[in-house]
């Protein structure tokens, strides 16, 4: 079978997506994509030197440089899922009923409630970060007493998050997975702007004539037929649907 | 003072090593009072006795019997290793350490100490590192290390093996001093000269065994067996 | 390559620029580890010692297994302190759980079975010259113990010194048990992952040499105090 | 707690079950660890004998910084090791980037200050010993450090007792250099840490359970082949 | 054969150490052939010489002169310390070791062993470890190995202190053999007979100076200084 490696973000692995859609591809394709799981700044990085064939990463802004700095062609959304709140299951700032995010953040900050950040630049660390600014609180000010940013991947974070029992802002493939959620419990989902795209980028030959281009046009070619996006579509947790398969709406 | 350790008997006792027999079986009987020397050929097993006697060795099969109990018995008797051991502390430390483990307080311990570095002529040495006393300035060394604790009985393997003639000389006065205030010594020596001096009575080792026993003149003026024959006039035995 | 003299160019100004955050987790690593260093040393170099003197049944599988534990991997025992801090954890009440004492207790795990392996083959080449004498001189165990780690504090270094190197470098366990919190229990491995993870290498390279001076001047210092290398003591 | 009862169990159930997958990944832990102490105490332990039978002029710095290496922080030497390696690195061409190979590189980086401290510090007791009579004998240099080391060779076990232990539990380095790429590079540490990130306690322990037993059977083999604690050869 | 090592100039030589002159100033010629025996009380430093003419101690002044080039020098010659330098290994190994060094093949090597093993009376325990041997057979073996390196010049301080009668004998012959077969030999004792049974010319050694030099009759009949006629008489010299 040919190889090729592709460099993805630890919530997707953590999903268990990967487990699924990496039989398919090696059936379908005769392929085997090596996986390698690191965070978002790591995966570009990785990119950027040419040691992967391609990425997989949900970060839009991070993305759109890196294709316009030549280190990719272009960009290939191939579906979305969405961020969620989580927090102790007694929720003593009582965020579960509200209406936006923004809201929900901002009874977290008045309280002010334990809450555990990502902190590490990621993609889901930007998107707090901007919903902070969407409800008028600078997370540079804020005390260590109760924001606490712990500098590391979901899954430590979330881990960081059960045992302190604090708030914590994370993609929802992550927590269904998540196997320690002590006291933990979701609490607040589905305000729009919570959405969160993944993107697939194969990296360019001209930039590193050794990568297997074709491979990864090859795997980008397989991730939007209708069979895998349908596999997306359908790969649920307990009940739930992770994934929103959205590759062909839009190529830049 | 504490109570007697003496006599001991030892019953038919031998010591192996790797399967191999190195002495005995031996049957002795040390009494309370008296002046011992092992002699014997190199490798006869004189170290071993010793070792025996004090202790270090146990015994495959027979026994060793204190007059007191074991503990008391440990404690009221030193030995004067062949190969001197040196702590790796200064020539005074290596008197005090002893002292202090007897609950002797720290300046009565070094003013015991400095008296006896000075009885060996260490005086100039006393805060140099053990390691880099001459040959015959160890063996003094770990000789006042023995006495100043004090011992009922006192094991000496070849303590003046690398002494000149006048530190011979002091040293066997020490000896004969802690002998008539009461301490109990047996001592092994390829001298025989030193054995006429200071014997009382001898023990003829040969082969691990004990080949002769008996009081120090009879000894040297008309040994009984061929091997302490040979042995005193330095001949080979075979 | 670029990075790397980026990172060296980089930590000389993070140095020179007394950055106060910089400060601070260079101060909290050294506590932490310091801390934990002496905790260890004092149970490990007598455990070695114990392992030394005494003869017992069990004496090689014993050892067998306190080497074996030089191989604790961090994340395991990060996992497991971590369990007994957590509040449902049967130490929960202590609320320890992403403190500094929680990532002493973590590195104190792991760098005592190094200690006291170190310990027991410096401190058995001792014993094998004190044997006869201290046997001789009716010595408890506890005096010989005693006696063997004040005489052989020249080789013990080496245990505390490849402790301190172990603990300082380590991220495994801390990472989970400290939380890596900002201001809180972030330490210099910890940030040095954080930055890597975000792919900024050249700055995480900065950290690890400044890391490795932070080491070197430690060892520098307790090798000048100890005096070990001038003029040999022993 | 319920999580280490349950990690426990689940290591039994898995070894039991002979997964293939989990001795895959126990195989190529071995592999790749016993490699790299080998080539470590090769490259570690005459290091060590020659500080110990070298007087130079900067030696106390060489060995303070020797033992300071012993703190390379293994992410740090992750990075330096990727750097390298990369495709835009020196290296590149070589193609070494997440496979064994670069694990094994990165392991021996930082287990080789360690095994050469502690041979160094076994090392330094003997010739204190032998000193006077290899002098005497007008032994060339490498005559002395391949005898110093073949006959402290019993002590050195406890330098590559510690080398395999430091190696087999650590992962900062392999991940980033070996990518915990499945089938491929995925070690039990790094598989543990995958396990610790999904939450999955019970599992990561299971693994953790599992490598500490591996060190214990190791380091079981090496005494009785090696027959240390039998009888004392010295 | 190679090159003529001897004779050695010594000049103006003394070694100091942690600040204290130990020996020195020491002017000494040594000639091509002889047998001389160095003498002094303990702590003389009667073995800081023999290891300054060794090369084991680098004199802080005064030069040391070889007749033949330093490599040669070292090369040809063996020293036997005072407390035996056992290798970690088998009695044999011992021997061997030195052989191997020289380049000689292993079965050679093992077959010269052997033989010496022999002539010292240790073939029980040639594949023991040199760890368990008895004090004098340590001695013995150390011995053995400096002489099966068949060295130009041969040093010997204190060899038969833990030796008894019979095996000093043995000894002796051995180095008797030696010398006469061209065999320079240094040596230090403590016993005066062995001085008047083996010495051409003796070296009395006083506080780390040459005190009396000469015949080593002259010597034992009539010694000039206060301090060697004391030393003969084993008084105690202050
Ligand atoms: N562990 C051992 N294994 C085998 N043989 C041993 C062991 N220990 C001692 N021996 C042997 O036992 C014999 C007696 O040793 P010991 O030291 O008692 O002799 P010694 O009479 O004191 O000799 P010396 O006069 O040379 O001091 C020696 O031949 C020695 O080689
Ligand atoms: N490193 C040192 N520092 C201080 N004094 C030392 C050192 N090394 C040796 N000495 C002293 O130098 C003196 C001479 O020692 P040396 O070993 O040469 O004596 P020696 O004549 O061989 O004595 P012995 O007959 O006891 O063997 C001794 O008093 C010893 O304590
Ligand atoms: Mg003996
Ligand atoms: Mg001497």
């Amino acid at each position: 079978a040919a190889e090729m490696k592709l460099a993805v973000t630890t919530s997707f692995n953590n999903s268990g997506l990967s487990d699924v859609l990496l039989p398919e591809i090696k059936n379908d394709l005769d392929l085997e994509v090596q996986l390698l799981v690191v965070g978002t700044g790591q995966a570009l990085k990785l990119g950027q030197a040419g040691d992967v064939d391609a990425i997989l990463v949900h970060s839009k802004k991070a993305e759109e440089e890196f294709v316009s700095q030549g280190y990719s062609t272009h960009r290939r959304e191939i579906m979305y899922n969405d961020f969620v709140i989580v927090g102790p299951s007694d929720d003593p700032a009582k965020i579960s009923g509200s209406s936006t995010v923004v809201e929900a953040l901002g009874k977290i900050a008045a309280k002010p409630s334990l809450f555990a950040s990502r902190g590490d630049d990621s993609g889901t660390h930007r998107k707090e970060l901007s919903l902070w600014k969407d409800a008028g609180k600078d997370p540079d000010e804020f005390s260590s007493s109760w924001y606490r940013a712990a500098g590391a991947g979901m899954g430590a974070t979330l881990n960081t998050a059960s045992g302190m029992n604090a708030y914590i802002m994370s993609d929802r493939a992550s927590w269904l997975k998540f196997g320690n959620k002590g006291g933990l419990k979701l609490l607040f989902s589905g305000d729009p702007v919570l959405f969160n795209q993944y993107a697939f980028l194969p990296i360019s030959p001209e930039k590193h004539p050794h990568v297997k281009i074709e491979l990864a046009m090859k795997l980008e070619a397989w991730l939007i037929t209708e069979k895998a996006q349908k596999i997306i579509g359908r790969y649920s947790i307990n009940g739930e649907t992770l994934f929103t398969p959205n590759a062909n709406a839009k190529v830049n | 003072m504490v109570s007697k350790i003496l006599p001991l008997q030892i019953k038919n006792a031998s010591v192996k090593k790797r399967g191999k027999k190195i002495i005995g079986p031996i049957d002795l009987g040390i009494s309370d009072a008296g002046f011992t020397i092992i002699m014997g050929p190199n490798g006869s097993g004189k170290t071993t006795l010793m070792r025996l006697i004090h202790g270090l060795e146990n015994p495959r099969e027979g026994t060793s019997t204190w007059n007191s109990d074991l503990k008391t018995a440990q404690l009221s008797q030193s030995f004067v290793f062949q190969t001197p051991i040196m702590l790796r502390r200064t020539a005074l430390e290596n008197i005090t350490y002893p002292l202090i483990l007897q609950g002797i307080d720290k300046n009565t311990a070094a003013n015991v100490a400095h008296k006896w570095i000075s009885k060996i002529n260490l005086e100039a040495s006393s805060n140099l590192n053990a390691r880099y006393l001459s040959g015959g300035e160890k063996q003094k060394l770990s000789l006042a290390r023995a006495l100043a604790t004090n011992p009922q009985l006192l094991l000496l393997d070849e303590p003046t093996a690398n002494l000149d003639g006048s530190a011979t000389k002091e040293i066997e006065k020490l000896l004969q001093d802690a002998h008539e205030a009461g301490t109990r010594i047996i001592m092994t020596t390829h001298d025989i000269g030193q054995g006429k001096r200071l014997a009382e009575d001898i023990i003829f080792l040969y082969r691990g065994n004990i080949h002769e026993l008996g009081m120090a003149k009879s000894f040297f003026q008309k040994p009984v067996t061929r091997e302490a024959q040979a042995f005193l006039r330095g001949d080979i035995l075979e | 390559m670029n990075d790397i003299v980026e990172g060296m160019l980089s930590a000389f100004r993070l140095i020179f620029s007394l950055d106060a955050d910089l400060f601070e987790i260079i101060l909290l690593s050294l506590q932490v580890t310091l801390t934990a260093v002496i905790i260890a040393s004092v149970i490990g170099m007598p455990m070695g010692a114990w392992l030394a003197v005494n003869r017992f049944r069990f004496r090689r599988l014993t050892i067998a297994v306190l080497n074996a534990l030089m191989g604790l991997p961090p994340v395991v025992v990060g996992l497991i302190v971590y369990i007994m801090l957590s509040r449902s954890g049967p130490f929960g009440v202590l609320n320890l759980l992403f403190t500094p004492t929680a990532m002493i207790i973590a590195q104190v795990i792991i760098i005592t079975p190094l200690i006291a392996s170190i310990s027991h083959q410096a401190i058995r080449d001792l014993w094998a010259d004190y044997h006869d004498l201290l046997i001789s001189l009716n010595t408890t165990k506890r005096q010989r113990i005693f006696t063997l780690v004040k005489d052989a504090r020249r080789s013990l270094l080496t245990a505390s010194l490849a402790g301190f190197g172990r603990a300082i470098g380590e991220v495994g366990a801390i990472m989970i048990v400290g939380g890596n919190i900002d201001h809180l229990t972030r330490v210099l491995t910890t940030a040095i992952a954080l930055e890597t993870g975000k792919g900024e290498f050249a700055f995480a390279l900065a950290l690890g040499f400044i890391l490795i001076a932070l080491a070197i001047i430690v060892n520098l210092a307790i090798h000048s105090i100890s005096k070990t290398e001038r003029a040999s003591n022993w």
